[in-house]
């Protein structure tokens, strides 16, 4: 079924529970971010974009991929408004259209690596699966 | 029988755009005993209230009832029309379809149903109004001002300048405030001190002030126009009669390492000490905490030194009772706590430090003697980075909700100042907006980034850590969007600023009103925005909500004011709304006396005759003069003795009845 | 087939304010024009306690279907000891209403300030809500009041 | 009882009081009524004995606005009320000279005939049982199942006020009794529908006829609310079961705090209607949410309903509580 933008930032919202028009654009989010420099769609934008209905654009960002899922943004944000929620939202719904997971247990040991921290395991499944 | 007017307002378009004015008023002439009923386009308007009064003359009107706005709002402009027109003011009621209907309701059918239905609980009340006749009450022609700041010491010079009697209480060992503990002012970047201390030096000279230092409000009673106040004066250790304030005992106390509040902990002070040099009075005060003495009973070196014997450490506090017409509060505020904000290790370097802290070290009677310097090395600093808005306009629990409205000013005033000085010292400042609405204001700032060249990122900062001796402040432009990492020296947090905490205690002595964040209630955010909803207390600088210097000069100016309207007076209108006992129908029991909060009530043995029993009974009997008209005393009267006049038993009942209906 | 019942419910609800704090507290939530069902009615009383448990008998004989009660928080009472009063007044009144069976959520009562008119609005609309759920009131009526 | 006229007849001789508050024989065997003996004489009728049930404090109200003093027989819970209505100003403690007597529960009549016996002529007591002479010969009955329901949770047998006691020892406990919140606590497990129904069942029955106002010492009002025209309520029958509630709502309302809970309500109410239930859900609560307190037992404290801590329950804790 296809859905305009409109619709999709609709379920965004939905699924993530942010309301975005709490955003008072301080950009403490991107500020806070640890993987601000790998993205090109910065956190602060996300909530933008998603107010905006730019949906098309989040689907197809890589930021979706490279947040860390840390939740230091939804910490730190001064308006209480959540971004990192709005991404796994977004990744959600791509996971969703490719109707599989991202990445498998299976496929996980030959990523593996001595200095991989845990945390990033977890937020791994967290991301990239349903 | 009574004969009843009623008038609708439209209010422009405010009602009449969702209620059917027309309808309320056929509905209402329908209604047993209204003999008149019409709408107009602004019944508060002079036309309008023409429109009552010849209403009144001409259909011989016994009561009228208004549908138009709060009886907040205009109840006393009508009671003052029908006063005009012959009858009692009291015989008026308001039916409120304006806030409590129009306002609050989008669909014409059922705000017009309610209007309806609200006018006939209006008229139904006003059938059974009694006209009520006012008593006077005195007025005690001195005022109490809470707190010394800049805000109390305006206040009291204002009050005494126009002839009456003022006391100052201040809970610190000094009048001055916040005000006293800053460098320099913005806009025109006077000296703090050198526009304050005059100030403070008039009102301790002024013969109608009295100021209580070191003294704190203990108990509150009465009400507007006699407020009876218990004054702690707590034991200074020094009698202030002989102290000459030579400052000796101060030099001479093995004592120093308590905190000195005054800079902000950023150095320590003696045990015996005067917060600052300039204070009023110029008497220390022993801090029993930190005295040797009065830890273990030895040293008194101070009074050793002391020429004038002016030491007693027997001195026990004092409570001073006074009577007072008015009271202002002027308790202003303090800095929010930072423990929780991480992100800023606030708590872990001495390099991170707050505006105020700021303050103190750009002073030159401040911890560094006015040297720009970094509290953990003492070495000067070659970059620093304002934070703005830290704990300002946080939805969170940590923060708070609203503006601080001074940090935009004073972060501007620092950075301009520094650069001014050191201009070899980069400065950054990380705003989320830039908020400069007041004379000269945006001028300053634009002068800041124009002429002084401080470096202005839009980007809420998101992390300050320590990087060797360094702190790294990690952020984003949002205008380029881009990465910002920079090492810098010292880092400034605007940190919000919150009511003082004493304010709660206060409000609840005074029964004044205070809102979610502390800030005292003003009795109507535009037009009483200096007084509280309770009658005679009046509110002066930030205890009301953020404020500046000259906003907190003039509004001290305009409770003053206030204040001097009161207190010029001789005797006030009291509120004929009182309780009233039916002698026939009381026990004498006492369960009224035991709830009157004012102690109103008391018992008269009284002969009464009954219907033909004469006897002699112990009855209540209120003394209306001080009878607020609460109402405790007739719920806690079993037989129904105890009414209360303009909101009686039968009055509210037939209220019910017509909303029930 | 049940074709009288379809008659829309609209509760009657009296809302007992003290003029001080909740009356101003709904003014504020006029002026900020936060809405709330008609079905609501406000009764100015100087204090929450004046609220006499025979107003809120003579509301539900009256055929009303939800009483509320509104007054400053408490500490902030204008009176100073007025809405303490009123707390255990009303805290008993609704303990012996329930005792004799009377659904529990037709009494309430609400500390509102005058600052507070988000928290007026928001209480009445869940205040209507929680009526609407419990449906007319028959319990606690004069049979002669209803037509 | 021989000891209570002697003692009467003595104060009066020597003029310590004027009159005698006290019980007088009834019509029959087991309905005595509260009676004034004005002299040695009258006294032949003053009876005292398990059906003495009536509260004598309230009619102090009456006896203290009378020339000269008045001796008063209070059981151990009479003194109760006498101390509440000190507390209010209705009696005045100088002008009644306190008999405190001995109590070993009140009666039931209705128990009795309940169990069968009808036609009884007279009642006397043996020890724990009960001898009754009726028109069908002689029975017996067990004293402590015809106790009133009052007696069965009785609040002690220690006089709170008195000039001298005869038959009572100053400290003497009450037998075991029960948890008089037993019938509350049931209830309050009810779901509101069945507790609807049963009071709805209960209340019906009113007749109005103010028995309970009248006995009752708390309901000492001069003239009550409900004769008052302030309210629409004055001099009014039920008509309906609304009616039925306010009345019993309000007038347990009234006396919430005040209700010393010696249960005169429910033993005078010719319907039988557990009056004293309402009394008891507002003494449970008030214990539960303000601490305990017995009304009556001093003359100078403040009373739960005119009173107040900061830290007073909310009154949303009914819905709360409801919900567990």
């Amino acid at each position: 079924m296809l859905r305009t933008e409109k619709e999709q930032a609709e379920i965004i919202k939905e699924i993530s529970g942010v309301n975005t028009k709490k955003c008072m654009k301080c950009g403490k989010c991107s500020a806070s971010c640890p993987a601000y420099d790998e993205m090109d769609i910065r956190p602060h934008q996300f909530v933008s974009y998603v107010q905006n209905g730019d949906i098309n654009a989040l689907l197809e960002s890589k930021s979706i991929w490279k947040c860390l899922s840390c939740f230091a943004c939804v910490e730190r944000c001064p308006r209480d408004v959540k971004p990192a929620r709005l991404i796994e939202a977004v990744r959600l719904m791509v996971i969703r259209q490719r109707g599989g997971n991202y990445l498998t247990p299976n496929e996980v040991p030959e990523l593996l690596d001595e200095e991989l921290p845990q945390q990033l395991l977890a937020s791994a499944f967290r991301k990239y699966s349903k | 029988m009574q004969r009843i007017g009623v008038f609708v307002c439209h209010c422009g378009s405010n009602i009449a755009a969702t209620v059917d004015v027309a309808r309320v008023v056929e509905a209402a002439a329908k209604e047993p005993g209204v003999v008149h009923a019409e709408d107009y386009q602004y019944m508060c308007s002079e036309a309008g209230q023409l429109k009552i009064r010849e209403a009144i003359k001409e259909k011989n009107l016994t009561g009228i009832v208004v549908c138009s706005c709060s009886p907040r709002m205009h109840e006393n402009t009508f009671r003052q029309a029908a006063e005009r027109a012959g009858i009692n003011p009291y015989m008026v009621e308001i039916a409120n379809i304006r806030e409590h209907c129009s306002w609050i309701h989008k669909d014409m059918e059922e705000a017009t149903e309610k209007a309806v239905i609200l006018a006939r609980a209006a008229i139904a009340k006003v059938t059974l109004n009694a006209p009520l006749q006012a008593g006077t009450s005195k007025v005690v022609k001195r005022a109490l001002v809470i707190g010394g700041g800049i805000a109390g010491i305006q206040t009291a010079l204002d009050i005494a300048d126009a002839g009456y009697e003022v006391d100052i209480v201040e809970k610190t060992p000094s009048i001055g405030g916040r005000m006293s503990q800053l460098d320099k002012t913005f806009p025109t970047l006077d000296c703090s001190a050198c526009i304050l201390t005059p100030k403070m030096v008039e009102a301790s000279a002024h013969e109608k002030i009295t100021i209580y230092t070191y003294s704190e409000v203990e108990k509150v009673s009465g009400f507007v126009g006699d407020f009876t106040v218990d004054i702690r004066k707590k034991a200074r250790s020094v009698d202030m009669s002989k102290c000459t304030g030579c400052g000796v005992c101060q030099e001479k106390c093995p004592s120093k390492k308590a905190p000195s509040e005054f800079n902000r902990g950023l150095n320590t002070r003696s045990a015996i000490y005067t917060p600052f040099a300039q204070a009023i009075p110029n008497v220390p005060v022993i801090d029993r905490e930190n005295c040797i003495k009065f830890k273990t009973g030895k040293c008194g070196v101070c009074s050793k030194v002391c020429q004038a014997g002016a030491i007693d450490y027997d001195q026990q506090d004092e409570i001073v009772t006074q009577n007072y017409g008015a009271i202002v509060v002027a308790t202003g505020f303090d800095t929010i706590k930072l423990d929780e904000y991480d992100e800023y290790s606030y708590s872990t370097s001495p390099d991170v430090i707050t505006s105020l802290e700021l303050e103190r070290i750009m002073n030159a009677a401040g911890p560094t003697k006015g040297h720009l310097e970094r509290m953990s090395d003492h070495k000067a600093p070659k970059s620093m980075v304002f934070i703005q808005c830290v704990g300002s306009r946080c939805a969170d629990r940590r923060g708070k909700s609203y503006c601080s409205k001074i940090c935009c000013m004073y972060t501007a005033k620092h950075a301009m100042l520094i650069r001014d000085k050191y201009p070899d010292v980069e400065v950054t400042v990380f705003y989320i907006d830039v908020r400069t609405p007041g004379k000269n204001f945006d001028e300053f700032y634009r002068r800041a980034v124009e002429e002084y060249g401080v470096n202005y990122i839009k980007g809420q900062v998101g992390k300050v850590s320590e990087k060797g001796d360094k702190l790294l402040v990690q952020g984003v432009d949002l205008i380029d969007n881009k990465r910002i990492l920079m090492e810098t020296d010292m880092v400034v947090l605007a940190t919000a600023i919150e009511p003082n905490k004493d304010v709660r205690k206060i409000a609840t002595m005074l029964t004044a009103s205070i809102d979610t964040n502390n800030f005292l209630t003003e009795s109507h955010a535009k037009l009483r925005p200096v007084e509280s909803p309770t009658a005679g207390i009046f509110l002066s600088g930030v205890c009301q909500g953020p404020k500046d210097i000259p906003e907190t000069v003039a509004q001290a100016g305009a409770a003053a004011v206030k204040v001097v309207g009161l207190l010029a007076k001789d005797h006030l209108v009291t509120n004929p709304c009182v309780a009233k006992s039916n002698e026939l129908f009381c026990n004498g029991c006492s369960s009224c006396e035991k709830v009157c909060p004012y102690g109103a009530i008391s018992y008269e043995e009284k002969e009464v005759n009954d219907h033909g029993i004469r006897e002699t009974r112990r009855v209540a009997v209120v003394n209306s003069a001080l009878c607020q008209g609460c109402g405790a005393c007739t719920v806690a009267c079993p037989s129904g003795a105890m009414d209360l006049q303009g909101f009686s038993n039968r009055q509210i009942l037939a209220e019910v009845d017509a909303i029930c209906k | 087939m049940q074709v009288e019942n379809n008659k829309e419910f609209r509760p009657k609800i009296v809302a007992f304010c003290c003029n001080w704090c909740s009356y101003a507290g709904a003014d504020l939530a006029g002026s900020s024009r936060l809405a709330y069902p008609a079905d609501v009615k406000i009764i100015r009383v100087p204090c929450s306690c004046r609220v006499n448990p025979m107003f809120i008998l003579r509301a539900f004989q009256k055929g009303a279907d939800g009483v509320i009660m509104c007054g400053c928080h408490p500490g902030d009472c204008h009176y100073t000891s007025g809405n303490y009063y009123a707390r255990r007044r009303m805290t008993l009144l609704f303990s012996m209403l329930d005792y004799l069976g009377v659904e529990n959520g037709r009494t309430r009562v609400e500390w509102v300030s005058a600052a507070e008119g988000v928290k007026f609005s928001t209480t009445m609309n869940e205040f209507v809500a929680k009526i609407h759920s419990l449906g007319e009131n028959v319990r606690l009526e004069d049979l002669r009041c209803k037509n | 009882m021989q000891e209570l006229v002697k003692r009467a007849k003595e104060l009066l001789a020597d003029g310590t009081v004027v009159r005698v508050l006290g019980w007088k024989q009834g019509d029959l065997g087991y309905n005595p009524e509260p009676a004034y003996f004005n002299s040695e004489e009258e006294l032949k009728d003053f009876v005292y004995d398990g059906f003495c049930g009536a509260n004598l404090s309230k009619y102090m109200i009456e006896a203290c606005k009378m020339e000269g003093n008045t001796l008063v027989f209070l059981k151990p819970c009479d003194t109760y009320s006498f101390n509440q209505l000190i507390k209010e100003h209705r009696v005045k403690r100088e002008k009644a000279y306190i008999i405190g007597v001995g109590c070993k529960g009140t009666l039931d009549i209705d128990k009795v005939k309940n169990a069968g016996i009808k036609g009884i002529e007279s009642i006397s007591q043996d020890g724990d049982t009960l001898k009754l002479k009726t028109i069908y010969g002689e029975k017996e009955f067990p004293f402590n199942d015809a106790l009133l329901e009052r007696c069965t949770v009785c609040k002690g047998k220690t006089h709170q006020v008195y000039d001298e006691l005869i038959g009572a020892a100053e400290g003497e406990e009450a037998g075991p009794v029960g948890n008089r919140f037993e019938m509350v606590e049931k209830l309050e497990a009810m779901s509101p529908k069945e507790r609807f129904e049963f009071w709805q069942g209960e209340l019906s029955k009113c007749i109005r006829c103010n028995a309970c106002r009248n006995a009752c010492p708390a309901c000492s009002c001069l003239k009550c609310v409900f004769d008052s025209n302030q309210f629409d309520t004055a001099q009014k029958a039920n008509v309906d079961t609304f009616e039925e509630q306010m009345f019993h709502i309000i007038r347990a309302f009234h006396v919430a705090g005040r209700c010393t809970d010696c249960g005169e309500c429910s033993r005078v109410c010719p319907q039988g209607i557990p009056l004293h239930l309402l009394n008891r859900k507002f003494i449970k609560d008030i214990n539960e949410f303000y601490g305990e307190y017995q009304a009556g037992e001093d003359t100078d404290s403040r009373a739960p309903l005119t009173n107040y801590t900061f830290e007073d329950v909310e009154p949303g804790i009914v819905v709360e509580r409801g919900q567990k």
